[in-house]
């Protein structure tokens, strides 16, 4: 977490450090999570550990990355709630591509090659066909399921060699490889998101659509571009996540996308577009990991933890209004 | 000005129209094409049998709608069916009346609507946020009071709600219609429902303007989870079962069937006409692939791109850029 | 709403040509509790190879998530295409035992196989192994391999599954008579979810290192266990057993992270639930005694309603490359 | 602020040596049934500033939307220095060199104001690739300098005041090197003071050969800066003359098609109790220890600069926000807790000064909108009664002559004037006994300013109490019986009508000569 604050945009206004962070759209997650982080340490034993750390990190991989992309989405104004289903289909392509011997990289390019061209199919009917991004999103959470389902007829794909694994088990000095994609993914987006244009352009489409049409910003092409960027990203997270276990099953990913979403929204990217940070949808993903793994250290029990789960994530987002108090109502 | 009275049919009644034409082709030419596929697809006895399994999410879909022309959203009332159903169940099997469990299974969705409601207008939060946190807390909560059990001992009266038929009238079916109706007459006859709308186009104007946009919002979400109370009483007389996994994707159907029938979730456009077309259209979708012994895996993709389909063509005519 | 009346359901008088009706071969229709995971796709195949030396009429589907309120849609439209006999497996014993009830009276045959249905709302129930002797097995494998000592975690697929939470009763009934030294210390839900399997199980093994071993009693949640215990380098330590199919677990196996687990055999019960389902229409079905199902031979009659598969099996490194499901 | 004047009057003379920068030829637009602009003639030189007048609607901004690449001419050409061009969007027309003004302002409310100048255009970047924050930033204050505002140029838009707001999207206009910087009523939420430095910065562009087109209801700003004027009317051109040639009222009877008897009406009103009053209201950072009272039949002007905290305070009155201290009393009674509603009872209602965000719901039917604040008037047990709604919203579209569209069309088909009129037909309608006006004729033609000062002069009249905030020197000085300043927040000076003039109350609302101001109060306690 540590690496992440150290790399967040360092702020170029000089008044009011407090302030200004608390202006900044992740504030109260990051609040939040600093709270929960300390509360846990004194309650739950074995949570303050680096091996516990390392574990929540490694759990949220799959989440944060592909909220990463799906950050970009909603910040250009749309949202997209079928990466559950493209994770599944991902993950079977890259499993398969996998098990017959193709190697990390045949398996990464299987797996971003799928994503990618499933993005681009939702960018294609959200911006040239002008379907509501939720109805084509959730359109393509069913169909995609189903294309799964036809393609491998049920079947599951087991025993992912050990050599296209390394980007979900692997180390690299002792910090395992997951992690390390994830700040890695983590910080080229902050980059593109601080210095390029298609990064300012997301902001501004999603800020203020007809403002940004008639300040010539290709809107369509932007928004296209962060819906494939999506299907980029689960084809990364696929192979993670067969590296993580090893084998996939026809249902991998159900359900995957409302945690996304919610990573997003908790971290503090405004669902209505145009606000938001790249930190604020690692964080989002981070605060999830936190919670549930609590939830297991505390022993909470397994038919109470849903319940856990929404009133912390409930409490977490009403910061927002605490700081929103703070710097008087406005913003 | 009075050359204009003629052109008048009422509320936003242009928009309405064409809209709504739209779906009703779309939903013709899935029955044609159903009744094509399976010859039991166009006969009454199916027809009517069919209206058993809608009648949930359209009776939720009402309630949805309001919210998205509100811009708003709510992903909990799969959740909130989960709570009610256990509430009944559970505070049945613990001694309480069957039909006083029932009121208090209402009751239950009601408080839960008002719960999102609260957090909606009081802290001034999306209400996508506000309902994917509730969406996670109300199955919990059901999950957590039934210790994920289920409840089936209820007396044979109780299945009047979801199974009793009126001649060849499933209950429920009259439940909904009737729904349909009060619904529809709120939204586009009353002061309420012009609320409901000005709110969806602009919220800081109608907030000037002296609409109660608190007030309406927290109605609204209240409204809905009555709905959803009213749905699960339904739902667990029709598979006579309480249980936490009751309502479980849900929402995805309900909203689905809402934005098909025209409501944007940008706010301000919806109608019941659009939603109940909705509804039908995914219901005769589902009924007719599964009568024409569509595999289960086909119907899944079939109906995601289906419902890609009779959206693009909704919008493609739709008049108004908006 | 619409008014001229016939009775609408009933089995439906206006179904016309739905099944392939009598005189020709008997229409099957057999529902798992979902389609598209590699269990239910076993079980199919067995279904298909009773069909096809019975020579009935087979309709094999159902929903593509484990729901029942989606079976309850699909038994309703079996009854009305006049299937001769419905199997199902239950999602849920009770939220099906309506429409088995209105198929039944339809005429219909009706019996369940792999997951009850409420006892009164079918004929018969295909049992593919008691949950005594499942409990047993597993407590078996898994008290040789600790030494009959020690607390567990049992990782289930969901928290609401009645078969699931029956097994795990006989767990600890068995462990309290035999082997009194061991317990049941969580119970978890994976939710048929991987990922979720392994993280539940990483957690809570971090949390209680101490913990002796880990069940997985369904198919997703054995390789999950297997999989956790495997990344985090307590292969040995921490004993895995449970529930899964010889294909899923064979990579564990074979690193010897698992060394035994258990299954009936789906393929197995597949044919045998439609030779029962044949058997009812046939009327031929004996009340108590035995039953002769092709090439399965003689199988038990448990009770006048219920048939019995047979012992789950046991697979280890030694068998396991003789399966393939 | 004298250069302003020099050497912008050009006379004929000079114009002859001056090059065209664009030029329109027969353009025409219709949106619809409606033909928007018909077969209209207009050319601007370089160096020149060239006013376009008419009435609302009369379709001056489709006009210049069709050089600004908004729009496509349905028929007619675009010529930019001597070629035909068709611009598909706004940004092919800036690289062309013409940049806009937009009348609806347009930016981007979550992004900092530096960005705001640079979406849509080459930012700077770095010599390692990456953007270059500090130049931008650079940038943008100077352009913001050369306007006379100093801002955060780090703080998001939507921190600004509208005004603010249109002095950023002033600036965006200028950062590039435009040919033709056409403004859309610049100065129509601007105070006198800003407005005087846009004038300056108009003499400097078009010294540098700049040309400019102006499109203004203030008559007296278009008189002062411009070169040429073209009147256009219902769509069509009407005349293009020097500035020099035509004098007020002659360009008046050119817009309105008729004269115009006086654009200020106001009669003196026996004045009765007081309606409303406050005793040191204070909303934290927004003002503070406001005590202000207006009587029956009283017309009170509220005059200051920009964020001086009117808007804010008028808010409150009507319970959009909070107070935090002080107390409120309506008819001598002091009310707690305020909110909209409960302000509507009272016989409060607030126009408010943005009428697209906050006064309208563009897609209502014109009807709709103007009874969305009587529902509860015009429904029998919560159903709407359609002839009451429709007889109603009639009367008050005719009295207000409220013209282009009818009853059932969207609200946004109608220009920006005949828009205001349904903001006012809607707050009449709830015939309030208090009316807070904040800038009425904001974009309003004189045709209508005229009919909307009658309407003011009319409700004083009826005995209700009018608040009048404005930024119009010359309205506040015409309309009111009484005249408040306020300065940051606080009141600064009191006025009765006899007594005020322009001076008085720039030093009350600057803070200069605060001596003089001091002594006004003083008099009048
Ligand atoms: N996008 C549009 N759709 C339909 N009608 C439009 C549109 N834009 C403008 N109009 C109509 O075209 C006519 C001219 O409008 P325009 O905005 O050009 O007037 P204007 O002279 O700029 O008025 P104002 O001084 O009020 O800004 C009006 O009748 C207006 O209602
Ligand atoms: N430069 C600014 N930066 C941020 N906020 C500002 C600025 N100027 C004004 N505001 C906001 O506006 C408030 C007061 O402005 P308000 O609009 O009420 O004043 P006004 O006198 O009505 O001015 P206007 O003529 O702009 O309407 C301030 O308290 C502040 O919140
Ligand atoms: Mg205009
Ligand atoms: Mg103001």
């Amino acid at each position: 977490m540590s690496g992440a604050s150290t790399t967040t945009t360092a702020t170029e206004h000089s008044d009011g450090p407090l302030k200004r962070f608390l202006t900044r759209p992740e504030a109260p997650a990051l609040i939040f999570l600093a709270a929960l982080v300390v509360v846990l340490s004194v309650v739950a034993d074995g949570f303050l550990g680096a091996s516990n750390f390392e574990g929540i990190l490694s759990q949220v991989v799959v989440i944060g990355i592909i909220a990463l992309a799906v950050n970009q989405v909603v910040l250009s104004g749309e949202i997209d709630i079928s990466t559950g289903s493209m994770l599944g289909l991902c993950a079977m392509a890259s499993g398969t591509v996998a098990v017959a011997g193709g190697g990390l990289l045949f398996t990464l390019l299987a797996g971003v090659a799928v994503g990618a061209l499933a993005g681009a199919v939702n960018g294609f009917l959200v911006t040239v066909a002008r379907i509501p991004a939720i109805i084509v999103t959730l359109g393509m959470l069913y169909a995609l399921r189903g294309v799964l389902l036809l393609v491998t007829g049920g079947t599951w794909v087991t025993g992912v060699p050990a050599e296209a694994r390394v980007l979900g088990i692997g180390s690299v000095f002792g910090v395992s490889l997951p992690i390390i994609v994830l700040f890695a993914l983590f910080i080229v987006m902050e980059l593109v998101n601080r210095h390029s244009d298609w990064g300012r352009n997301v902001l501004a489409v999603g800020g203020n659509r007809r403002a940004a049409m008639l300040a010539g910003l290709p809107s369509r092409r932007v928004r296209f571009w962060a819906f494939v960027l999506v299907g980029a990203a689960v084809g990364i997270a696929s192979v993670i996540y067969i590296g993580r276990a090893g084998s996939v099953q026809t249902n991998a990913g159900t359900g995957l996308e409302l945690q996304v979403i919610a990573a997003v929204v908790i971290g503090g990217t405004s669902i209505a577009g145009g606000r938001g940070s790249t930190l604020a949808a690692l964080t989002g993903a981070v605060l999830i990991g936190v919670i549930l793994n609590g939830m297991v250290l505390l022993g909470i029990p397994g038919v109470w933890q849903d319940a856990v789960l929404g009133a912390l994530i409930l409490l977490a987002v009403s910061t927002d209004v605490l700081r929103r108090k703070l710097l008087g109502d406005k913003a | 000005m009075s050359q204009y009275t003629e052109t008048s049919r009422g509320f936003l009644s242009r928009i309405k129209f064409s809209r709504e034409l739209v779906l009703l082709g779309v939903l013709i030419v899935i029955v044609i094409a159903m009744s094509l596929l399976s010859p039991v697809f166009l006969t009454l006895g199916n027809l009517l049998n069919t209206s058993r399994y809608f009648v949930e999410i359209g009776l939720i879909s009402l309630g949805m709608t309001l919210i998205i022309i509100t811009a708003g959203i709510d992903l909990s009332v799969g959740s909130n069916m989960a709570l009610v159903s256990v509430v009944v169940g559970f505070s049945f099997l613990g001694g309480v009346p069957l039909p006083l469990a029932i009121v208090l299974g209402v009751v239950a969705g009601l408080a839960a609507g008002v719960f999102n409601g609260l957090f909606v207008t009081m802290l001034d939060l999306h209400p996508l946020v506000v309902t994917l946190g509730t969406f996670a807390m109300f199955r919990g909560l059901a999950y957590g009071f039934s210790d994920a059990d289920a409840v089936s001992s209820f007396p044979a009266w109780f299945a009047y709600f979801g199974q009793a038929y009126f001649g060849p009238i499933p209950g429920q079916l009259i439940v909904f219609v009737i729904a349909v109706a009060v619904v529809w007459l709120i939204l586009s006859r009353t002061r309420f429902g012009r609320y409901v709308y000005a709110i969806g186009h602009n919220e800081e104007a109608a907030r000037f303007s002296g609409v109660p946009v608190e007030r309406v919002k927290l109605a609204i979400y209240a409204g809905t989870g009555l709905l959803v109370g009213l749905a699960s009483v339904i739902y667990i007389s029709r598979v006579s079962t309480a249980r936490g996994d009751a309502g479980l994707g849900l929402e995805l159907d309900v909203i689905a069937a809402v934005v098909l029938g025209g409501a944007s979730i940008y706010g301000g456009k919806g109608t019941i006409a659009g939603t109940v077309l909705g509804v039908l259209i995914i219901a005769t979708l589902r009924n007719g692939l599964l009568l024409a012994g569509v595999p289960s895996t086909w119907q899944l993709f079939l109906l995601g791109v289906l419902l890609l389909v009779a959206v693009f063509l909704n919008e493609f005519f739709r008049k108004e850029e908006g | 709403g619409a008014g001229v009346g016939e009775a609408p359901d009933e089995g439906g008088g206006e179904g016309e040509q739905g099944g392939s009706g009598e005189g020709g071969a008997n229409s099957i229709c057999m529902m798992p509790k979902l389609v598209g995971i590699p269990y239910f796709n076993a079980a199919e195949e067995g279904a298909n190879e009773a069909a096809e030396e019975l020579g009935v009429d087979l309709t094999y589907d159902g929903p593509t998530e484990a729901l029942a309120a989606e079976q309850v849609r699909r038994i309703e439209q079996f009854t009305q295409q006049q299937c001769d006999a419905i199997s199902v497996a239950a999602n849920d014993p009770d939220a099906l035992a309506p429409a088995m009830t209105q198929a039944g009276e339809a005429g219909t045959a009706t019996s369940a196989w792999d997951a009850d249905v409420a006892e009164d709302s079918r004929e018969v129930f295909v049992n593919q192994a008691t949950f005594e002797a499942i409990g047993q097995t597993l407590v078996d494998i898994m008290a040789e391999q600790t030494g009959g000592e020690g607390e567990f975690l049992v990782v289930t697929g969901s928290l609401t599954a009645p078969n699931q939470n029956s097994w795990i009763e006989e767990m600890e009934a068995h462990m309290e008579a035999e082997y009194p030294d061991m317990s049941i210390a969580e119970i978890l839900p994976g939710e048929e979810d991987l990922q979720l399997g392994i993280d539940v199980t990483t957690d809570y093994l971090r949390a209680n290192p101490d913990t002796a071993g880990v069940f997985g009693i369904t198919t997703v949640a054995l390789p999950g266990a297997a999989e956790a215990v495997q990344q985090l380098g307590r292969e040995g330590e921490v004993a895995v057993t449970g529930l899964s199919t010889p294909n899923e677990m064979r990579p564990y196996v074979e690193s010897g992270t698992v060394e035994e687990f258990a299954l009936w055999n789906p393929v197995d019960l597949g044919y045998l639930a439609v030779h029962v389902a044949n058997a009812q229409v046939e009327g031929n079905l004996p009340d108590s005694g035995t039953f002769e199902a092709g090439r399965l031979g003689e199988v038990e009659m448990l009770a006048e309603d219920e048939v019995l598969l047979g012992p789950p099996d046991v697979y280890s490194s030694e068998n396991i490359d003789d399966f393939d499901f | 602020m004298a250069s302003a004047d020099n050497g912008m009057n050009g006379d004929g003379s000079t114009s002859v040596e001056r090059v065209g920068i664009f030029a329109l030829s027969g353009a025409t637009k219709r949106f619809g049934g409606v033909v928007a602009v018909d077969g209209v003639d207009f050319d601007l030189l370089e160096g020149e500033v060239h006013a376009l007048v008419g009435e609302n609607g009369a379709g001056k901004s489709t006009l210049m939307k069709m050089v600004g690449g908004v729009h496509a001419p349905d028929e007619g050409s675009v010529e930019v220095g001597g070629e035909a061009v068709s611009f598909a969007s706004p940004g092919e027309a800036e690289g062309a060199g013409i940049a806009m003004i937009p009348q609806e302002l347009d930016l981007f409310p979550e992004l900092t104001i530096a960005e705001n100048l640079f979406v849509g255009r080459k930012r700077p970047r770095t010599r390692w690739g990456g953007m270059d924050w500090k130049t931008m930033k650079e940038e943008a204050r100077r352009s913001l300098g050369s306007m006379g505002v100093s801002l955060d140029v780090g703080a998001t838009v939507k921190q600004l005041s509208t005004a603010n707001r249109q002095i950023v999207a002033i600036a965006r206009a200028l950062l590039g090197d435009a040919k033709a910087v056409i403004m859309d009523e610049p100065t129509a939420s601007l105070t006198e003071r800003e407005a005087e430095k846009l004038f300056e910065v108009i003499a400097d562009l078009t010294a540098s050969g700049v040309g400019v087109v102006y499109i203004s209801h203030r008559l007296e700003e278009v008189f002062r800066i411009s070169d040429r004027i073209t009147v256009m009317r219902d769509g069509r051109h009407i005349k293009t003359a020097p500035t020099s040639d035509l004098d007020s009222d002659e360009l008046v009877r050119l817009m309105v098609g008729r004269e115009l008897k006086e654009l200020f009406s106001r009669s003196r009103h026996e004045t009765g109790d007081i309606a409303l009053e406050t005793r040191g209201l204070t909303r934290e950072g927004e003002f503070e220890d406001v005590d202000l009272t207006v009587r029956r039949g009283e017309v009170v002007g509220l005059a200051g600069l920009i964020g001086a905290g009117r808007t804010e305070l008028a808010q409150t009155l009507f319970g959009l926000h909070k107070a935090d201290a002080g107390e409120i009393r309506i008819d001598g009674e002091a009310v707690k807790s305020l909110s909209p509603q409960k302000a509507m009872e009272k016989g409060i209602f607030y126009v408010p000064e943005e009428r697209k965000s906050q006064g309208l719901i563009s897609p209502f039917p014109i009807s709709a909108n103007i009874t969305l604040s009587i529902l509860d008037r015009i429904c029998r047990m919560g159903f709407v009664k359609r002839g009451r709604e429709r007889e109603t919203a009639e009367r008050f579209a005719a009295s207000l002559s409220i013209r282009g569209a009818g009853m059932d069309d969207p609200v946004s088909r109608l220009s920006g004037g005949n828009q205001q009129k349904v903001v006012l037909a809607k707050s009449l309608a709830r015939e309030p006994s208090v009316l807070l006006l904040d800038e009425p004729t904001r974009g309003v033609d004189v045709g209508a300013k005229s009919e909307i000062y009658r309407l003011i002069d009319d409700l004083a009249g009826e005995g209700k109490a009018v608040l009048l905030i404005s930024s119009e020197l010359e309205e506040i000085l015409s309309m009111s019986d009484r005249i408040v300043v306020m300065r940051e927040g606080k009141v600064s000076g009191e006025f009765e009508r006899s007594e005020a003039d322009q001076e008085k109350i720039m030093a009350a609302a600057t803070g200069t000569k605060a001596g003089q101001t001091a002594e006004v109060r003083e008099e009048r306690t």
